[in-house]
């Protein structure tokens, strides 16, 4: 396997907050790497980094072996890193199949409308918003947003995606379906990048984790040595008999 | 059968309501004791939020009430239910983006009996999440999602609430957090306050509260102890992916 | 029969104030001419329908107005618009139809020079506004400096480029020369501008707002000036609110109450005041005698002609050489200036305290003043 | 579930194939609403020319005027989310070029106008690098900046008549063959623009460019991270949409006679076509037109009626206030809300 | 050099007026996102009632600044309630929409009842007199009284709690309604605020300059620049925004043509906004 993104010694801080400091990884082609770590770690700036929503300070950002440090988010789209948002960003007005349509037409394959419009009705399909193609964005409830998110992520048919805690929100029968969808989109030989807070997915899902603290690497690794890693537990997972016993309970 | 103002805090009955004309509640009902914590549980897009805009008034209830304390405060205006201590931390966050979190607290605490207590609820959340009180300056709309849920959360404790109700409690936080505000949310029952809850951790939700309501497509599908409604086959099939 | 006359006021808009006052002279004609029976001609008589629209001061729809009058109101004759960029606008239009079109509220020359046929124009043209002015000025002060402070319009700019040149050939010294915008309130930097030039007299203005505000303010931040001769605006007897701040002030007048014209046909100047006075319960100024005058050069044309056909009025007007209240009326003939006012002459009056009360005397020509000039 | 997906996002790559643009300007032409603008905008030509109303040609003139101003606006506002309150500086300047380089230059009409609508699209260009940095009302501020400094640049500019502005003579119409033939003719040339801005706006509407155009007027940022390539998308459609108001205004004081500063960059035009607009409905195609012809008939009938003469301006705000409280979504909006099957027709 | 300096404090002068009326503006938009239109003939409504009350009573038209304040807040309220409630919310445009009817109401109106001809208010004050400069009285106070009135609304606005719930509901209604605020009144207080703040403003402008019913237009104009100089929604910014609009016209007229000055005003104002996207006075929001 080789890297299809190398993050390199990157930096960000906003004001005095360093929200990104120093911090180096690797996402290898065709894997699932994980991104945990308490909230305010800087895991969306990040991704607002990798994506160029936002420049670094510092370091460098290589994607397929081309250095994209600094391109604006159309350049980078261009490319093929599509994102799904964390804070919902649908365009309200239009609708599901055109949401998803714009990401089909902008994305890396640079489609026509006519197929994108295909494209995007495949898609928003197997994400389950299938009979809710002509509802306005705006109209959907939280979790609909948060497929969209995706679906429209997809319908680009990036090479990298960025999924910012897509299934915050969902019940836990939900969920599980969510973890087949996005196995099926891993096998369609996308590489992804996911944050979650979610641990049972994250646990299940990934390859491999990375947890971030205050902006710098704290852990790497397999899903299971990062679960058992001390100070992992202390900063993030916190005293997780608690969830346990509760997720147990039934 | 108003019930009781003094055991039953909040009732809603029969409501229905919807978004421009297309209506997506039919008739639910719920029944919240003084002092209990409540849970209303339902799949995505079941109607959880609608239910509970229509309660706070956020949208306008085509019919039903909603009594709350003895009072029929159906068609009272949301800050006025706010006033009487009707309080909702609403899904997505709503902060004052470009108000700092400082004053996002304050005006939390904006009516007339939660500025009473100011000083006391502020050093209570402030110690609940001490990364407020770090960043306190910070402009909220600068803020982690996760973060932002923390403000969210704090600022509806700030008002003092008589009811919580809480939509989407533990979106986007992380596990350490989580712990912490079930401990508050205990504290606070035990103090007195009545919280309403929706929560998409069902097992989460189940395990906390004493009683569950479960809609299903805007229509009340069942309601018991939650102990008893965690049990339920098909609620363990839907809901809690088992 | 009925005669219909079409034109449009500014009913709306910036020029409301100078327009009313035509269109009551334009009333006043009319009302005058029905009760005398109407105009004769070809031994018919007419009486006047008037039929006016807002133009609400902008040229925007003049065009569409004008075409609607001679295409659906069937106006056989127009008078024009008030200010010389809306007659350039409504010429267009009258020129196409073969209308005539009497022009009282546009000094401007320019829209004279572009091959009209049947426009005509009652006022002094603008290059010779001032011309009094200087003469008296050098009469005073013959090395006097002076400031040129005027409104950016076609009207107040050409007046002023045309004094200025004037002013070069007798010999002043030009101290300063700005343009301010319309509707400009506030001269405290031009009248800082002024007080640095070192100028003794101040030529400019350009209609009514503007000029009594400069008028105000030279006078309280104390310009020190000796000579102020302001356009258009302190013929407004409205110019009298201004107080202390009007005396002094002259202003070049097409028409004043108190000139002495013998007039071939129509009232004397005196008649007129006074009917209009007690008919309007305000004293005229010259656009509301333009307004007057102007219908009594077009009854007169008519009357002449014998017929209201157009062209036969038309040439009655370019053989024209008559004096009403309004003193000398004759046109241009030559085609690259057809329809140019070439008799009429101004006066110069100037605002005076008589027995403590503000009254306007003209002061120039020497043969028509009523009182010396101030300086 | 997880198969349906591998298998979407493989369909969505095998469709590859790239439909030429001759073959979608077919599949535009079988639709039936571009055919229903050549109709409508033919009617406009013909009707006062075969009735001989010049009247009514008048009344027609400026509605097309406006049309051309507020559909074009569209685009901007409409689609792009982007708030021009100064558009009336293409109309303006574009006259302004036209009509100089007519009679100083004695340049053929058309050819001027054409000139005007390049030049003025190529400085929006310029323009909209700079201030298409700007976000809703800063943007729309801007836009009145640049209207404004623009207009009092014009008024200095001596070249071109200052304050004064410049007058044609009846000779500039001589090549057009006379003025009365003139006027018909700059009237036929405004109607074509009114229908070519129409078109304009149905195959961006209808078109990729468009859907990017909506995806920003939505949220910028949401676009650029989908991959719209948003800062060249806008200086496009800034610059675009500058093009036929230029063409119009050029034609329509050429037509008038007599351009000045103050009536070529009135910012009160400016807003009215906004008015229009919103009258109308924005984000469609028809829209513009309907609020156009609504507006300039209802201030049209106002100024004339004898009744309301000295209230025209109260009436006309009074019945606008009513119709934007209650009819929020414009005439568009209401229709399709009563017919939604209407949808199909009237883009 | 004398000059210059004169032209200057002239500019601060004037300015502070020219801040004072921009206050209403950028209130109600940063408030409410909604470009009021109608700014410019409220302004002139605060004109002509200054004028009528002094012409009535004969008394100083300061001593007329309260009651303009009272009757125009309560205006403002009430032109809230029949034309901008129903439009919050709603896209900017809409808003736009309404208080451009109204503008034409308005004006319309005005000019039936009191033609387009210009009325004075006479005041007369002493002034300071420095080697053929005069700086008149009128400027001097009606600077001081903007002064006052904007760092008493930067106070209001700041530190009391209805200040704060009007910033509040502006910056997210649906929290400010969960939280306890009647978001509608307090948006009918604020646009009151911001309409008495015009009204207030065009009474000053009437004791300096004669005016006309059309009078409004370019102080909206003005109002438009101030705002974006001093940052949306921010008072005090306004203020300085004012001051720096008189400034820059006050330094560009010695040695400029006066007719040149829109040109560098415009032109300093776009370029301004170019390079402070949110206004230069902006950073005191955050
Ligand atoms: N603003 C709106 N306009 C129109 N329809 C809406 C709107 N908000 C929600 N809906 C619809 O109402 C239904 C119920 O939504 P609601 O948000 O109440 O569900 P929920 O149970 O809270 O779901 P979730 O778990 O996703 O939060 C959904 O079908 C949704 O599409
Ligand atoms: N524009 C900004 N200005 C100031 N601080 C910012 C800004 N954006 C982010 N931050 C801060 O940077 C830190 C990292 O934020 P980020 O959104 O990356 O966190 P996160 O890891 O995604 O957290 P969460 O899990 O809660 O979503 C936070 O402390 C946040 O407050
Ligand atoms: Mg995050
Ligand atoms: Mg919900």
């Amino acid at each position: 396997m080789s890297a299809l993104l190398e993050v390199a010694n990157l930096s960000r801080r906003f004001g005095g907050v360093h929200a990104v400091s120093d911090l180096s990884f690797t996402v290898d082609e065709g894997e699932i790497l994980g991104l945990i770590g308490p909230n305010g770690a800087g895991k969306s700036t990040l991704f607002n980094l990798i994506n160029g929503v936002i420049p670094p300070d510092a370091g460098r950002i290589v994607f397929d072996g081309v250095d994209i440090t600094g391109e604006p988010p159309y350049v980078v789209a261009r490319r093929g890193i599509a994102r799904a948002h964390q804070i919902m960003q649908p365009l309200l007005g239009l609708t599901v199949l055109e949401n998803c349509m714009v990401g089909a037409c902008f994305g890396r394959e640079n489609m026509s409308l006519a197929d994108a419009r295909a494209a995007a009705r495949e898609v928003a399909q197997s994400v389950g918003l299938g009979d809710r193609i002509d509802t306005p964005a705006g109209a959907l409830t939280t979790a609909g947003k948060k497929r969209l998110e995706m679906a429209r992520a997809l319908s680009a048919r990036p090479r990298l995606l960025l999924l910012d805690e897509v299934l915050a929100g969902l019940n836990p029968t939900e969920i599980a379906h969510m973890i087949e969808t996005i196995r099926g989109i891993r096998r369609s030989g996308i590489t992804i990048l996911m944050i979650e807070h979610v641990m049972r997915a994250i646990m299940s899902l990934s390859d491999r984790i990375v947890v971030l603290n205050l902006g710098q690497k704290l852990a790497e690794g397999r899903p299971r040595e990062i679960a058992e890693n001390p100070d992992v537990v202390k900063a993030y997972l916190g005293d997780s008999t608690l969830l346990t016993t509760v997720e147990a309970a039934p | 059968m108003t019930g009781s103002g003094r055991e039953l805090l909040l009732e809603v009955e029969g409501l229905e309501a919807g978004y421009d004309g297309v209506q997506i509640l039919w008739g639910v009902s719920l029944k919240v004791k003084r002092g209990t914590m409540t849970t209303l549980v339902g799949a995505n897009g079941a109607g959880k939020t609608t239910t509970l805009r229509a309660i706070t008034g956020a949208i306008r209830p085509m019919r039903g009430r909603v009594i709350f304390a003895g009072e029929d405060v159906t068609h009272l205006a949301t800050h006025a239910k706010a006033a009487r201590g009707l309080i909702l931390v609403p899904e997505g966050r709503q902060l004052y983006a470009e108000m700092s979190v400082e004053e996002n607290l304050e005006m939390g605490a904006y009516s007339a009996r939660a500025r009473r207590r100011f000083s006391a609820n502020l050093e209570r959340v402030y110690s609940l999440f001490p990364r407020l009180k770090e960043r306190r300056r910070q402009r909220a709309g600068t803020f982690s999602g996760g973060e932002q849920q923390m403000l969210a959360i704090a600022r509806g404790l700030m008002s003092d609430p008589e009811i919580l109700i809480v939509d989407e409690l533990s979106l986007g936080l992380a596990p350490v957090v989580v712990q912490q505000l079930v401990e508050t949310l205990r504290s606070l029952k035990q103090a007195g306050v009545t919280i309403l809850l929706v929560e998409q951790n069902v097992h989460l939700a189940l395990a906390l509260s004493d009683y569950a309501y479960v809609i299903a497509d805007g229509h009340p599908f069942t309601e018991g102890p939650s102990v008893e409604i965690a049990a339920k086959p098909e609620i363990r099939e839907a809901y809690l992916g088992l | 029969e009925t005669l219909t006359i079409g034109f449009t006021a500014s009913q709306t808009g910036k020029l409301n104030n100078d327009s009313t006052a035509q269109l009551r002279g334009f009333e006043l004609w009319r009302d005058d001419v029905n009760a005398a029976g109407g105009i004769k001609a070809g031994g018919k008589s007419y009486k006047i329908k008037f039929v006016s629209y807002d133009d609400e001061s902008q040229g925007t729809r003049v065009q569409q107005l004008y075409t609607r009058l001679i295409t659906q109101d069937k106006a056989q004759f127009l008078f024009s618009p008030y200010s010389s960029g809306l007659v350039a606008t409504a010429a267009i239009i009258s020129e196409q139809y073969g209308k005539v079109m009497l022009c009282i509220g546009g000094a401007e020359e320019k829209t004279y020079k572009l091959g009209n046929k049947y426009l005509f124009q009652l006022y002094t043209g603008a290059g010779q506004y001032l011309a009094g002015a200087l003469d008296l000025l050098k009469q005073k002060n013959p090395k006097a400096k002076i400031a040129f402070v005027y409104e950016d319009d076609p009207f107040s700019k050409a007046v002023a480029q045309a004094t200025r040149e004037l002013a070069k050939q007798d010999g002043f010294t030009v101290a300063l020369e700005e343009s301010y915008s319309s509707g400009t309130t506030d001269f405290g930097p031009i009248i800082n501008k002024v007080v640095s030039s070192g100028a003794d007299a101040l030529l400019g203005g350009g209609h009514y707002a503007d000029g009594s505000t400069l008028a105000r303010q030279l006078h309280d931040q104390k310009a020190g000036l000796k000579w102020v001769t302001l356009l258009v605006a302190p013929d407004s007897p409205n110019f009298a609110t201004l107080g202390d701040a009007a005396v002094g002030v002259s202003v070049p007048s097409q028409w004043e109450p108190q000139v002495t014209y013998k007039p071939d046909f129509g009232p004397t100047p005196a008649e007129f005041t006074k009917h209009f006075t007690e008919r309007f319960k305000i004293a005229p100024g010259y656009h509301a005698a333009g307004g007057y005058a102007g219908g009594l050069v077009l009854q007169h044309a008519i009357e002449k002609a014998g017929s209201i056909d157009p062209q036969k009025v038309a040439e009655e007007l370019n053989k024209m050489n008559v004096t009403t209240l309004f003193g000398q009326t004759k046109f241009a003939t030559d085609p690259k200036e057809h329809g140019l006012q070439i008799a009429h002459k101004m006066v110069v009056a100037q605002w005076q305290r008589k027995d403590g009360k503000l009254v306007k005397e003209v002061v120039w020509p020497n043969e028509a003043k009523t009182a010396d000039a101030l300086y | 579930m997880n198969e349906s997906v591998s298998q979407a996002v493989a369909k969505a790559a095998a469709a590859r194939p790239r439909h030429a643009f001759g073959e979608e300007l077919l599949r535009q032409a079988r639709r039936p609403f571009p055919w229903l603008v050549v109709a409508f905008t033919l009617v406009c030509g013909l009707v006062p020319y075969l009735a001989d109303d010049v009247g009514l040609r008048e009344s027609l003139l400026l509605a097309a005027v406006y049309v051309t101003l507020a559909s074009n606006l569209n685009l901007m506002i409409g689609f792009a989310g982007y708030v021009n309150f100064g558009n009336i500086v293409f109309f303006g300047l574009g006259g302004y070029i036209g009509v100089y380089l007519a009679t100083a230059w004695h340049v053929n009409l058309v050819l001027a106008s054409l000139a005007a609508g390049i030049l003025v699209g190529f400085l929006a260009y310029l323009f909209g690098l700079g201030i298409l940095r700007l976000r809703g009302a800063f943007f729309a501020l801007a836009t009145i900046g640049v209207n404004e400094a623009i207009r009092a640049f014009v008024t200095n500019f001596e070249p071109w008549g200052g304050a004064t502005g410049i007058y044609l003579s009846m000779d500039a119409y001589e090549p057009l063959g006379g003025p009365m033939n003139g006027l018909w003719i700059c009237y036929f040339l405004l109607v074509a623009v009114m229908g070519l801005s129409l078109l304009l706006g149905y195959a961006i509407k209808t078109s990729k460019f468009g859907l990017g155009l909506l995806a920003i007027g939505q949220n910028e940022d949401a676009a650029a991270v989908l991959g719209v390539p948003t800062p060249r998308y806008k200086a496009i459609i800034y610059s675009v949409s500058g093009f036929f108001p230029a063409v119009a205004g050029s034609l329509y004081f050429f037509k008038s006679g007599i351009i000045e500063p103050t009536s070529a960059f009135d910012l009160t035009a400016s807003i009215e076509s906004i008015v229009m607009l919103m009258l109308g409905g924005a984000q469609t195609v028809t829209g513009p037109v309907i609020g156009a012809f609504l507006y300039e008939e209802l201030r049209g009938y106002l100024l004339v009626s004898q009744t309301f003469s000295h209230f025209q301006l109260v009436l006309a705000g009074a019945l606008l206030l009513i119709i934007v409280l209650f009819v929020p979504g414009g005439f568009m909006g209401w229709l399709h809300g009563r017919l939604p099957r209407l949808r199909r027709w009237l883009e | 050099m004398i000059g210059i300096l004169a032209s200057v404090i002239d500019g601060v002068l004037v300015g502070a007026v020219y801040g004072l009326a921009a206050m209403g503006l950028t209130l109600i938009w940063g408030v409410m996102n909604v470009i009021n239109l109608s700014h410019g003939a409220i302004i002139v409504l605060g004109m002509f009632v200054v004028y009528f009350l002094t012409s009535a009573t004969g008394a100083s038209a300061y001593l007329g600044v309260p009651l303009v304040l009272a009757l125009g807040f309560a205006a403002g309220v009430v032109i809230y309630w029949i034309s901008v409630n129903r439009v919050i919310g709603q896209p900017i445009l809409m808003s736009l929409l309404a208080t451009f009817s109204l503008n034409m109401v308005i004006i319309g109106l005005g000019t039936a009842a009191w033609t387009t001809s210009p009325y004075n208010v006479p005041v007369s004050l002493p002034g300071i007199s420095v080697r053929g400069y005069t700086f008149t009285g009128t400027h001097i106070m009606a600077a001081l009284i903007a002064v006052v009135i904007a760092a008493a609304l930067y106070l209001f606005l700041r530190y009391t709690r209805p200040g704060k719930a009007i910033r509040a509901v502006a910056s997210n209604r649906d929290a400010a309604e969960l939280n306890g605020i009647p978001t509608r009144q307090v948006l009918s207080m604020a646009f009151g605020l911001g309409v008495a703040l015009a009204c207030v403003s065009g009474a000053l402008i009437a004791t300096l300059f004669p005016f006309t019913v059309l009078s409004g237009g370019s102080y909206q104009l003005k109002s438009f620049v101030v705002t974006v100089l001093g940052g949306l929604g921010n008072p005090a910014g306004a203020l300085m925004g004012g001051i720096a609009l008189g400034v820059v016209e006050g330094l560009a007229t010695p040695f400029t043509p006066v007719s040149w000055t829109p040109i560098i005003e415009f032109g300093l104002f776009v370029i301004t906004l170019i390079a402070f996207p949110r206004g230069i006075f902006a950073f005191s929001r955050a």
